[in-house]
């Protein structure tokens, strides 16, 4: 069987019209709403384990609690990646889709250089993923979390782990051109889950879905 | 008042002609006269304005019996006009025990009174007045005892007098309840939006901190709201300030529920547009407490008949809804806010007869009347014609907030109230306005503005510790609250107030609970001395006001019983909610986690039975399990395991971990095998299994039971974190990474085949018990174990999740000259149990012993360590308890209900049976079981004994496996 | 819902932990006797004041931690991570 | 008035008749019992005035003739899990000792208003404990028989009976946790738990017993291995046997004789709604839900759940609890959405590591416990006491008790209660 024939789903049922995009089934729809929630499962996540304070924690530069836009040269070509420390010791990296191969073989590149035990492992079918936007975000995000999430507290580039809805949920915060927005990711199978419960909290302040655009998910 | 056409109407439909009681335009009145409405009470239509609650829209229409009460149902009417009144609980639609004079009127709303019966103006039940001696408090504790038999037949008598609306399948239709919950996290939490509430939400706002201010009523002001012009005018000044305010936000006709650990605050915010009711949860830095006086009601013969009302009721009802409560009245004043009540009735017209003056011996004895207060009996003994007694005798602090914060209130004789200990507070909480103490509004404001200040400096302490603690933040603090000075709020006055709790006859001391303080002398008198036993024996305030009226007058009752002071006597313990709550409202969009493979979709668009097994929704078949069952044993299957839980470990030290986990051997693994593993607790007692195998040098892929594998992970995060920090061992939990399919059957390696294509899956190339890595379907990067739970020759595929359906459907489609079918869970279950393999949690439970699982073989005691080890040395020597077998029934169609009792020859239990189906393959049953190791040899004779008590033989079984114990086909 | 300071995340939400409970030391089982093993599996001291215990910050860090509270009002005193490691 | 089994000569009995004679007389009710003196010695010391303590101190008299008993409290009578608890009764439990034990209390509880002439509202409503999954299906199918054999009335019903019981109940598919089946159980029900308190103290204190409140045990003393008496707020007390009643402070209690317990102590919650016309006749429990839920006769809600996710002493109570019984009441019930929740409260309890009591003798000769009780303590008040009672008397461990000793963990023989609370969904 070739390799073509393969097409990957997000747990998250995409909102018609589907479309394939980078061999993922993904949802067309475009809202222009003031509070958006987006299927991002697609972008590549790939997960590092190594001391929270050691020399892998030195190469990758983001401590814990923080995320940052770094860019990486994989395989050759320079490459945005987003890279969240939202445990002590653990990272998750977010890259466009379908590189995750490529980020894997960067980080192990870099492991071998570290004077440590670390462990990478692709998590990209491990995760949904998804990016809640809008002024009123964090609003919506505080009917199913209990954190803090006031910019003295949670300012753009926290990166954390906390429940929503009831689901260990990581949790970054990820402003696009001065919106308030938030990346969401738990584990796979409660995806669907995780992205109804926000549906339905945000009703009354008027969340729409969005649909999966390359271009704007990342970077 | 006998003449007014609209009392204890009778049941007619004819919409109520102009309203008798309303008054003209009242300075500060709330209701919109421009908008008029119509509702239905007791089936009548009644006319009111916005702004009217249940009860002042009736009372304008005349109206004054609202509801009878508990125990004698005698006729109530309006007390306090407010939240806390306990004549005007109605039924409103669907919704029972509304509060009639703090509800406001909707047009068409549908309200009835509640516990009356035939109707509110004839009540039957009214006959036990007549035996109302003979019915004293804690009656039903003296009686009825014998003949025993008859209880249940009082029992029903009693049920009938429960005090309230109907819910559920017994009321009328209604709109399903909107409801919502959030988080929030105010600096400053002020509860009461009175003058000092306001003054401290705008002090606190102006020093920097983000202020929510909750206030109970549908608008912020307290009692300034039905004051004089002066005090309208203070008000008007007080709401432009809150709003003009950035960073306060005002939440009316909310209240706050309760005060919890961590000063976690919970409120009840009403009136929003989408929802009806929203829980807000709070954590706040600093609470402040501004909850203000509740007037006390007066203790003396009559004192419930409708038309007595306390000042602050007949002022709600003049100056906010312009209702004039009466013609003729007497009022007894022992404070300020009596006289100006009778100012009020003077203004708007009503003959003030008397005024009964407590502070110089001024008193009222009893009042005579029915359905309306006809005459008063004075402390002169004069007997005066009135229909309306109102009396101001004194108040209560709403401590309860405070108490929930660790306060203990002490009672003050000279203001005959129980007043805060602000000392015993915790920095976290603060306390304003005439909860503290009494003095002009200015002093007041004063008061509040100090405190709000104070308030918001302790919070910026907080909020710096909380920030500096929080690895997300960046900005570095600057000065915390704590460089600032406190500051001390002066102190409040406190007015001498004459101590009025009962006058000189006995009166209803509980109006929700009909408890008098006769009942009261009485219970103490039987021994319930301390007032939790009083309150308790008698049911005061135990009713749904909650003790705010009535706690106060309690205890002065015991402490005049018991011969003690009220301080010695205390207040009993306040408990939240501080209001009422609907279970909707606590609820909020109830939601609960769900998990689902990758499949899912596909299996219910397959007509697959849904099984619930914890968050996971699973297959538990697709019509017809048997069959599933047979096309496994003859051909081939596929089933969706992805649930299994899944762990990744990687480093040197995995074997190590490996080691102390199982209770069996894992040094000797080498790469590309798996292997079988069963876990203990440190009791010894069986927790897992599941097979681990080698992907690599320091790789290992662990799997658990689906309901397990939360547990596991961290039980192994346990070992490696307090036991053993040195171990070198990450752990990634990848559960949910892959979707997992089992392909099982004879014909599993040719279907197989048909979609690999890097792979030699050969018996030689890949033998069971052995793991691959490779392509499935064009798939990269799949797991595959040869193993076989459901005795087949199978093989266990880890395909990465987002191509689990692809892989499924390409399964099915390269099969299909093979039959291969989905099986659900239901012939997994049957497989297994033919092949003798047991499950954790339904062949084992939470005392059942490695040993006693048959295990025997599998445990390795010369082990440096393994988790439960003494206690398996134990076992081992010890060899007793239950034993884990397979049973046969004599009668091979018989399948005894898994749960069904072994017993021995002298019926006593020795064992059950765990596990049992019809097998498809013997065409008999088989059963796994637990039994005592006497009769646990195999070919013992066995009692079953089946549900409907009669018995069946059954014999223990050779091996636990009855279909191919040795092995063969899953070797095949 | 009781607030947890995690040494590692700041204050939380009890509810994102799991509760193990009293520390108590793991006898060696290779020396322990049975009577030793029994203790350290069922004996509590359920002290009613301050007390160390045993929290698993399962929705968040994943760390095991120490935290000291009043068993009698909930109130914290401190916290620190199970295995002796600088804050970050 | 006439001499009676529960020895009333003192005060009058209650019945119909006295009370419309006093109603009619107005006299006033003489005291339920009476304020005593301390003594410095009694021959039996109970510490804790709750259910426990008192049906043991009125059995000792009663059963026995020892009526130089103390009962002694720190607060006041019943004020601690008696008082708080929700009252349910059932003798449907898991193991054949667990289920004989229940059983006893059962029908000691049925006679117990005549017995004490004190009518502590006995209502047999029956109790159904709900099942959501096949794994609960099958522990409930797994008690009922252990029941059956035992001679206890219980069976698995289906979810089309549970809506015949409860009309009120969503028994559909689109249930999150669709019900699946339910253990009925008709001899459960509930009763008042004051009037239990009340009964056995009015009945005891008639009898001889002195009960003496606000009076807290501050030291036990032990010499040579024997109990010799207790030191108090209120003066030193000696005595041959002492028996530790204190549930949730039991193990505070203990360590002042040098015992050590296998016990923990949680909160469990409690609330209890406004009012309503009466709609649920019988008890309802649901495990997965952790939940159980039944209607006084005053037509109050009460409701009771798991106990709290971690040990404490704190009896303040939770807003998270409300929360999830709301929501788990509503899935049962969706139709209760508008009825309001009055009141929240917590009690303590002395849990075990496999939930069974711990009853009898200890190290120390003389100081007896009678503690252990979990969340089960208030059904097991009358055999516990009586159970006690025959255990002082006749320095004996009656049969019914001896899976309960205290012995059983250093022997690793623990009671299978344990079982069921283990099986995996």
């Amino acid at each position: 069987m070739a390799e073509t024939s393969a097409v990957a789903r997000s747990p998250i049922a995409p909102a018609p019209p589907e479309v394939v995009v980078d061999g993922w089934v993904v949802s067309a729809r475009r809202s222009a709403a003031a509070l958006t929630l987006t299927d991002l499962t697609p972008l590549a996540k790939v997960s590092v384990k190594a001391s929270w304070d050691g020399s892998m924690a030195e190469l990758l530069g983001v401590r814990f609690g923080r995320a940052a836009r770094l860019s990486w040269d994989l395989a050759g070509s320079p490459a945005d990646v987003l890279v969240t420390a939202t445990g002590p010791g653990e990272w998750l990296v977010l890259a466009e889709p379908g590189r995750q191969g490529a980020v894997v073989s960067w980080l192990d590149g870099s492991a071998a250089r570290a004077d440590e035990l670390v462990t990478v492992v692709d998590l990209t079918h491990g995760r949904a993923l998804m990016r809640l936007a809008g002024t009123s975000s964090a609003g919506l995000l505080n009917k199913e979390c209990s954190l803090d999430l006031t910019d003295t507290v949670c300012p753009n580039g926290s990166a954390l782990r906390s429940a929503v809805s009831g689901v260990a949920t990581d949790i970054v915060r990820d402003d696009r051109d001065g919106v308030p927005s938030y990346l969401l990711n738990c584990e796979r199978s409660s995806g669907q889950y995780l992205f109804d419960s926000l549906l339905d909290a945000g009703h009354e302040l008027g969340v729409d879905i969005d649909g999966f655009a390359p271009q704007e998910t990342h970077s | 008042m006998t003449s007014r056409p609209w009392r204890d109407a009778k049941p007619r439909r004819v919409v109520a002609p102009t309203m008798s009681m309303r008054l003209g335009p009242q300075a500060g009145e709330v209701i919109d006269r421009a908008a008029s409405i119509t509702f239905e009470w007791n089936g009548r239509t009644y006319p009111a304005h916005r702004g009217d609650t249940i009860a002042s829209a009736l009372a304008a229409c005349g109206v004054d019996v609202f509801s009878r009460s508990f125990k004698y149902h005698r006729p109530r009417g309006l007390l306090t006009a407010s939240h806390l009144d306990p004549g005007c609980m109605v039924q409103v639609g669907d919704e029972p025990n509304v509060r009639g004079a703090h509800r406001l009127v909707e047009a068409d709303m549908q309200v009835r009174s509640q516990d009356t019966w035939p109707s509110l103006s004839f009540d039957v039940k009214a006959a036990n007045e007549l035996v109302r001696r003979a019915l004293p408090a804690g009656f039903y504790y003296k009686t009825f005892m014998s003949p025993g038999w008859l209880w249940p037949t009082y029992e029903r008598v009693l049920e009938r007098f429960a005090h309230g609306g109907v819910v559920g399948t017994q009321a009328p239709d209604g709109r399903p309840g909107r409801y919502d919950k959030r988080h929030a996290h105010p600096d400053v939490l002020v509860a009461g939006g009175g003058p000092a509430g306001m003054a401290a939400a705008v002090a606190a706002a102006r020093a920097g901190s983000s202020v929510m201010l909750v206030e109970e009523e549908q608008q912020l002001g307290g009692h300034l709201r039905w004051g004089d012009d002066a005090d309208l005018s203070a008000l008007r000044e007080m709401r432009a300030l809150v709003e003009t305010t950035p960073g306060i936000e005002v939440l009316t006709d909310s209240v706050v529920l309760g005060r919890y650990d961590s000063n976690w605050v919970s409120v009840l915010q009403r009136g929003l547009p989408e929802i009806d009711e929203r829980l807000v949860k709070a954590r706040v830095k600093t609470l402040v407490v501004a909850a203000g006086l509740i007037e006390r009601p007066y203790v003396f013969a009559g004192n419930d008949v409708p038309g007595v009302m306390l000042s602050t009721a007949v002022r709600r009802l003049v100056n906010l809804y312009a209702v004039k409560p009466g013609e003729r009245a007497v009022v007894l004043a022992a404070n300020a806010a009596g006289d100006a009540a009778a100012a009020d009735l003077e203004r708007v017209g009503v003959d003030v007869v008397r005024v009964e003056d407590a502070r110089t011996g001024g008193d009222v004895v009893a009042v005579r009347g029915r359905g309306r207060v006809r005459s008063v009996q004075t402390a002169d003994g004069q007997s005066i014609d009135c229909d309306l007694v109102v009396t101001a005798t004194g108040w209560t602090a709403a401590v309860s907030l405070l108490t929930m914060a660790g306060d203990v209130p002490r009672y003050e004789p000279s203001a005959a109230r129980f007043m805060p200990d602000l000392a015993r507070l915790s920095v976290d909480v603060m306390a304003t306005g005439g909860i503290v103490g009494d003095g002009t509004l200015e002093e007041l404001v004063a008061h509040a503005d100090a405190t709000g200040r104070e308030a918001a400096r302790r919070a910026a302490a907080v909020a710096a510790t909380r920030r500096s603690a929080s690895p997300t933040a960046t900005v570095e603090d600057a000065g915390s609250g704590d460089a600032m000075p406190a500051i001390v709020p002066p102190t409040l006055p406190v007015n001498p107030h004459p101590e009025l709790f009962r006058g000189r006859t006995h009166g209803i001391v509980d109006f929700s609970e009909d408890v008098s303080s006769k009942d009261l002398f009485s219970a103490v008198a039987e021994g319930y001395r301390s007032a939790e036993l009083a309150k308790r024996y008698t049911t005061a305030t135990m009713g749904p006001a909650q003790g705010k009226l009535e706690t106060v007058n309690a205890v002065a009752v015991v402490a005049e019983a018991t011969g003690q002071t009220i301080a010695e006597t205390g207040t009993t313990t306040w408990r939240p909610p501080y209001a009422p709550v609907t279970l909707g409202a606590l609820a909020g969009r109830e939601r609960e986690p769900i998990r689902r493979s990758p499949m899912q979709a596909w299996h219910e668009s397959h007509g697959s039975t849904t099984l619930v097994a914890g968050a996971w929704v699973r297959p538990d078949h697709y019509g017809d399990p048997a069959a599933e069952a047979t096309a496994v044993r003859e051909g081939v299957g596929i089933i969706d395991v992805t649930p299994i839980g899944k762990l990744d470990l990687r480093g040197p030290d995995v074997a190590r971990l490996l080691n102390l986990v199982y209770v069996n051997k894992w040094s000797k693994l080498e790469v590309g095998r798996v292997r079988y593993g069963v876990m203990c607790g440190e009791d010894g007692v069986v927790i897992d299994d599941g097979v681990t195998g080698r992907l690599g040098d320091e790789h290992y892929l662990m799997s658990t039971t689906s309901s397990g594998a939360a547990a596991i992970w961290a039980w192994l995060e346990s070992w490696l974190q307090t036991d053993h920090p040195q171990w070198q061992v990450h752990v990634t939990p990848v559960t949910t990474s892959y979707a997992s399919i089992n392909v099982a059957g004879p014909d599993s390696r040719e279907l197989l085949g048909r979609v690999v294509d890097d792979l030699d899956i050969g018996p030689e190339a890949f033998p069971y018990m052995h793991v691959r890595t490779g392509r499935v379907a064009g798939v990269e990067g799949c797991v595959l174990w040869r193993i076989g739970f459901t005795g087949e020759l199978s093989f266990e595929l880890h395909v990465p999740a987002g191509y689990g359906l692809h892989v499924w459907e390409a399964l099915l489609e390269a099969g299909r000259d093979l039959g291969v079918r989905p099986f659900g869970i239901e012939a997994q279950r049957i497989l297994r149990l033919e092949k003798g393999h047991f499950i954790i949690g339904q062949d084992t439970d939470g005392l059942t012993r490695a040993y006693s699982a048959g295990l025997d073989g599998l445990v390795k005691l010369d082990k440096d360590d393994v988790a439960g080890m003494p206690e398996l040395r134990w076992q081992h020597d010890q060899r007793d308890g239950p034993r884990l077998v397979g049973l046969r029934t004599a009668d091979g169609s018989l399948v005894p209900v898994e749960g069904s009792q072994l017993v021995d020859r002298d019926g006593r239990i020795c064992g059950r049976v765990t596990s049992s189906r019809l097998s498809p393959s013997l065409g008999r049953s088989v059963c796994l079981g637990q039994l005592d190791a006497e009769h646990a040899q195999p070919g013992t004779q066995v009692t079953v004994r089946l549900i409907d008590g009669t018995t069946a033989a059954a014999v223990v079984t050779e091996h636990l496996a009855q279909v191919d114990p040795e092995g063969s086909r899953l070797r095949g | 819902m009781i607030l947890l300071p995690c040494p590692w995340c700041g204050p939380r939400d009890s509810e994102e932990f799991g509760y193990v409970g009293e520390i108590g030391a793991r006898p060696d089982p290779r020396t322990a006797t049975q009577q030793q093993w029994r203790d350290y599996l069922y004996l509590r001291r359920n002290v009613a004041g301050w007390a160390s215990e045993r929290w698993y910050h399962r929705m968040g860090c994943r760390r095991y931690l120490v935290i000291e509270r009043d068993s009698t009002t909930n109130e914290i005193r401190q916290s620190r991570p199970e295995t002796p490691r600088s804050k970050p | 008035m006439a001499e009676t089994r529960s020895g009333r000569t003192r005060q009058g009995r209650y019945s119909a008749l006295a009370l419309l004679r006093h109603g009619v007389t107005g006299n006033a009710w003489s005291p339920a019992w009476r304020s005593h003196e301390l003594k410095t010695r009694y021959q039996v010391i109970i510490i804790g005035g709750g259910i426990h303590g008192l049906a043991t101190a009125y059995y000792l008299a009663r059963n026995h003739g020892i009526t130089d008993v103390v009962v002694l409290d720190k607060g006041y009578l019943g004020g601690g899990g008696s008082g708080r608890n929700t009252a349910i009764l059932r003798a449907n439990y898991l193991t054949p000792e667990g289920v004989r034990f229940y059983d006893r209390s059962l029908e000691l509880y049925g006679k117990l208003a005549e017995d004490l002439n004190f009518n502590v509202m006995f209502s047999r409503r029956g109790h159904l404990t709900l099942a959501h999954s096949d794994a609960s299906l099958r522990t409930m199918r797994w008690r009922a028989e252990v029941n059956k054999v035992c001679g206890v009335d219980s069976d698995v019903i289906g979810p089309e009976d549970v809506k015949q019981i409860v009309p009120d109940m969503d028994t559909t598919e689109a249930a999150r946790y669709p019900i699946l089946g339910a253990l009925y159980h008709p001899p459960g029900g509930t009763v008042r738990h004051d009037a239990v308190v009340w009964g056995y103290a009015r009945a005891a204190d008639s009898l001889g017993v002195h009960l003496q409140q606000d009076t807290e045990v501050t030291g036990i003393d032990v010499s040579a291995g024997r109990v010799t008496g207790v030191r108090t707020t209120r003066g030193d007390i000696a005595a041959p046997i002492v028996i530790n009643a204190t549930a949730g402070w039991a193990t505070l209690v203990a360590d002042m004789a040098g015992v050590r317990l296998p016990v923990q102590t949680f909160p469990l919650q409690a609330a209890v709604t406004e009012p309503v016309k009466p709609f649920l006749r019988t008890v309802v429990v649901s495990g997965t839900l952790h939940v159980y839920v039944s209607q006084t006769a005053r037509g109050e809600l009460v409701f009771g759940a798991s106990v709290d996710p971690f040990a404490s002493y704190s009896t303040r109570g939770s807003l998270e609890f409300t929360e999830g019984l709301a929501g788990h009441v509503l899935q049962l019930m969706p139709s209760l959405a508008k009825l309001r929740l009055l009141r929240q409260w917590a009690g303590l309890c002395d849990m075990t590591p496999d939930f069974a009591p711990i009853m009898g003798p200890t190290n120390v000769d003389g100081f007896l416990v009678d503690v252990g009780w979990g969340t089960y303590g208030f059904k097991a008040g009358p055999v516990a006491g009586e159970a006690m009672a025959e255990c002082v008397a006749t320095g004996r461990t009656p049969q019914i008790i001896s899976s309960f000793g205290l012995d059983r963990f250093a022997q690793g023989c623990l009671v299978g209660e344990k079982g069921a609370a283990a099986v995996g969904h």
